[in-house]
């Protein structure tokens, strides 16, 4: 059953170094200020497990909380590199950074087996790439009935999924709207799961539907986070902050930037909630 | 990259190229940036019906203004409808229900096989490049896929550092060895011409130049000893409804996002 | 893309002796209009597919359709046996039936293969059941990372699937609501689709929705059949008609009830349409 | 087999027996009939919070009457919300989210493992039974099962038919010999008594009978030399509060089906 809880009671209690830690949000409902506590409460040492990395990752791994990321697209969207992302994996700053390198389908279907229970995941996928060749975690088996070449890899397993949703019930259940990306199924495939919200409500959905809803069974934390998605977006409540997006690329291009820009906006801000 | 010919420029005649190879049957997935932007044109000029999906689950979706991301609200709230990344990935790409993948990629080589993974070394990059993302289960689910890059040595290169996904192969041939039985890389649209795999080799070669541009230009511009096909065309100039159609989106688009927009 | 089309036009366009049909509807929206209109035709030798078979496909066998049957449970649904599906393996009436036999775990996971383009479906399934023993399409493979012992089943790809929904719109895009089941899965994993409605709608759902839709171009045949999932039920349309669940017990327990049954309220009816 | 036992029927006593062995916390994947009366009676009564998922993709429902099947609209429209069948065995069963699967069969053994396919030969059966549904993947994939099942000797049998669903195997050991890392079945309910399996064995053996049921209808009713636990309570009888709140739910049930419904 999840409880509410303030942020900083959330990362403390269900964050700890070293831990396999997924923050999900497919540009949509990013949890950002999940990702500032996490730097803020200076947890080291974790593997970092996301599809695109996006802006939060570049500020944990300019922070120093990483040891390695798994991903399958690194970029800023729409405007270019991930520029601490970069320094540590061309410049090892501020540590070295392992990565385990997949595609998107690769990785969706790799939340969705940690989801269902499996131990591996099997697609049709990485035909013809280099990927294989630098990820020891990407084999290939047989089908047993076609003796097809099918790609596997091992499910993600995090230890905990931090994502950000717009609306939990007081029993502690959470409904996503609009671009739901893989959330739901990083929520299930880890043995503990944070939500950020932007608000509680008396009822999620209609009577019947077929909403995206997860049980408070499947939760450990929600924590009231209102915006806790920017300068990502939450359907129904704000907007994408595009220009930050653009402004990130300058900021993040210099270590001095960006240090300064941490101290200002994260380490500075969120005491004991959001 | 700005060198107008006549009153247009070479990336808007490039997009508009894009677009007309997409029709009004095509279910076509798109990426963000240069598809995207042809994609789009196409939807609002020549093929209304033109069923566009984004990775990130929405489905028949209609932009007014082009996405800064792939996921933006945007493209939710004009979609038939959303679904997860995983059901994106699974049921309607890899289930083969895409009739066109646009991809584009930092280095192509001559047959049509992409690098979006690292300059130099994957160990010790020289740049370490976005990745993957989608491309990877593009390149290789939908029926044919269609590659927009604007021209550049550095970017049409002899050898890739890095294959993230297949064209046709290192060799050209490799697609049917693999078990691939979609088509690959079927069209190669640049800023300065279009180019198609010849039949025998499944090498780009260039079919057609875009108005004003030279066959040096397009030597100069190529990593590789390009090839021209025994007929070269050229491009139809964009018309004045295209022309208007692309520079509305694109306003549009600016001040939506209230930001410059690399494209 | 979809074409409107009567249920005549439909059945015979798309439905042929010797197909693998595939009719699915997990106890709501079971298509009984268009199996009725099989049965009219005289559509012989199917392979039927169905992780339920019902009543529609106790009709269905029971008036010859079928040369073999997939399915994972076989019951009349709070009441019994399906007296018709019995006779035919029991006593071989009125023709010998094949089985092909599985647990709902796997035909789920065959249908959602089948809709991803996958040769087979691999799932942690069939420990210590007698199933693999009489069922030569189920295998295991070993897991390419743990050595684990995994279930493997082909996939599903019928020839043509059948469903119904509540509302289609102008477009030939279809919307299911309440109890969705494996429906999307059969139509994205068979080779032509045909859907039968309740209505026509200008509008399927709200701007920015996540709900269960499929697009036109995933469907070959739209048909007009109001009530067409009687005596099933249509969320938001019609109940369930749960005494004739009971009074086709009798009804089917006896060849000879079975066979008026079958005169009076198939064979003379639905010319055309619905 | 309505032997009324004082003021409730056998049947009763074994589905209120059943009910109690939920808790609050439980999770619980829900088979239609017996199972189904006894996991709502619990929700009705000592366990409002229990969450009740049924097949058909319904996650926490609350239905007002008992289902005749397991798809029925009430289980929908009383949801949290209804996910798709293969979600539901993806995601929930196999993904091990459940704590209490509750199944029933048409014979069961010693050991547990269950048959809901066929009476005797498979390729030329005497009866045909409906089959596995749901049963094969829930008897491996809750944390724990209940079993609920009406006692007679040609049901508790010494030899299955046909072993649909694993229980602690042919031998009793099974289990952890293919890897299987749940409990299985420990508790069996029936009309007659409660059993649960002996730790050494895992063989069931009865731990309580129901008021006024001796060993000798036990036995009688078994078809294998059912063994009885060192010490053999009495299972307490229905209180007032249970009887009336299952007599009600039944008779709901009974209007709004407007027919009889088997149990």
């Amino acid at each position: 059953m999840s409880e509410f809880v303030t942020l900083s009671e959330a990362v403390s209690r269900w964050v700890h170094a070293g831990d396999r830690v997924a923050l999900e949000g497919f540009t949509h409902l990013i949890p950002f200020a999940a990702g500032h506590e996490i730097i803020r409460q200076r947890i080291g040492d974790l593997t970092l497990i996301r599809m695109t990395p996006d802006l939060i990752f570049d500020q944990m791994i300019g922070a120093g909380c990483a040891r390695k990321l798994i991903f399958s697209w690194g970029g800023n969207p729409g405007v270019g590199s991930l520029h601490r992302l970069r320094d540590a994996v061309e410049r090892q700053w501020p540590r070295p950074l392992e990565i385990e390198e997949h595609s998107h389908s690769a990785m969706a279907h790799a939340y969705a087996a940690g989801a269902a229970g499996m131990p591996a995941a099997f697609f049709r996928g990485y035909r013809g790439s280099d990927l294989p060749k630098v990820n020891p975690n990407i084999k290939f088996i047989a089908c047993p009935f076609t003796g097809e070449s099918l790609a596997a890899v091992p499910a993600l397993r995090p230890d905990v999924t931090i994502v950000h949703a717009q609306k939990a019930d007081r029993r502690g259940n959470v409904r996503f709207e609009g671009i739901i990306g893989v959330q739901k199924e990083a929520v299930l495939a880890a043995r503990h799961a944070i939500v950020t919200v932007e608000e509680i409500v008396d009822r999620l959905s209609d009577e019947g539907s077929n909403d995206v809803i997860l049980p408070s069974w499947t939760i450990d934390a929600i924590v009231v986070a209102p915006g806790g998605a920017r300068p990502s977006y939450a359907h129904g409540y704000y907007q994408r902050d595009n220009a930050f997006y653009v402004a990130w690329d300058a900021i993040a291009r210099d270590r001095d930037t960006f240090q300064q820009w941490m101290d200002a906006h994260v380490h500075s801000g969120g005491k004991g909630s959001a | 990259m700005n060198a107008s010919s006549g009153t247009y420029t070479a990336t808007e005649m490039m997009t508009i190229a894009a677009a007309r190879a997409l029709t009004n049957r095509d279910v076509c997935f798109v990426g963000i940036g240069l598809p995207s932007a042809a994609c789009n044109l196409a939807r609002m000029t020549h093929a209304p019906d033109l069923a566009l999906l984004y990775e990130s689950g929405t489905l028949e979706t209609r932009p007014r203004v082009l996405p800064l991301s792939i996921g933006d609200g945007e493209l939710c709230e004009t979609a038939l409808t959303t679904v997860s990344v995983p059901e994106m990935f699974q049921y309607w790409l890899q289930g083969e229900r895409i009739t066109v993948g646009f991809l584009s990629g930092a280095q192509v080589d001559r047959f049509g096989n992409l690098n979006s993974t690292v300059i130099g070394d994957y160990a010790a990059p020289k740049v370490r490049l976005p990745g993957s993302g989608g491309a990877t289960e593009i390149a290789t689910g939908c029926q044919r896929i269609y590659l927009v890059m604007r021209h550049h040595p550095r970017t049409f290169v002899e050898r890739l550092s890095f294959q993230t996904s297949l064209g046709h192969g290192p060799t050209g041939r490799e697609r049917r060895a693999l078990g691939v039985r979609t088509a690959g890389p079927v069209l190669l649209v640049t800023d300065l011409c279009v180019m198609t795999p010849y039949a025998e080799t499944n090498e780009f070669e260039v079919v057609a130049l875009h108005p004003g541009v030279t066959r040096e230009q397009v030597i100069a511009a190529t990593g590789w000893p390009v090839q021209f096909a025994e007929r070269v065309d050229e491009t139809p100039a964009p018309t004045s409804v295209e022309l208007e159609a692309l520079r509305d989106l694109h306003a549009r688009t600016a001040a939506a996002h209230g930001a410059v927009v690399t494209e």
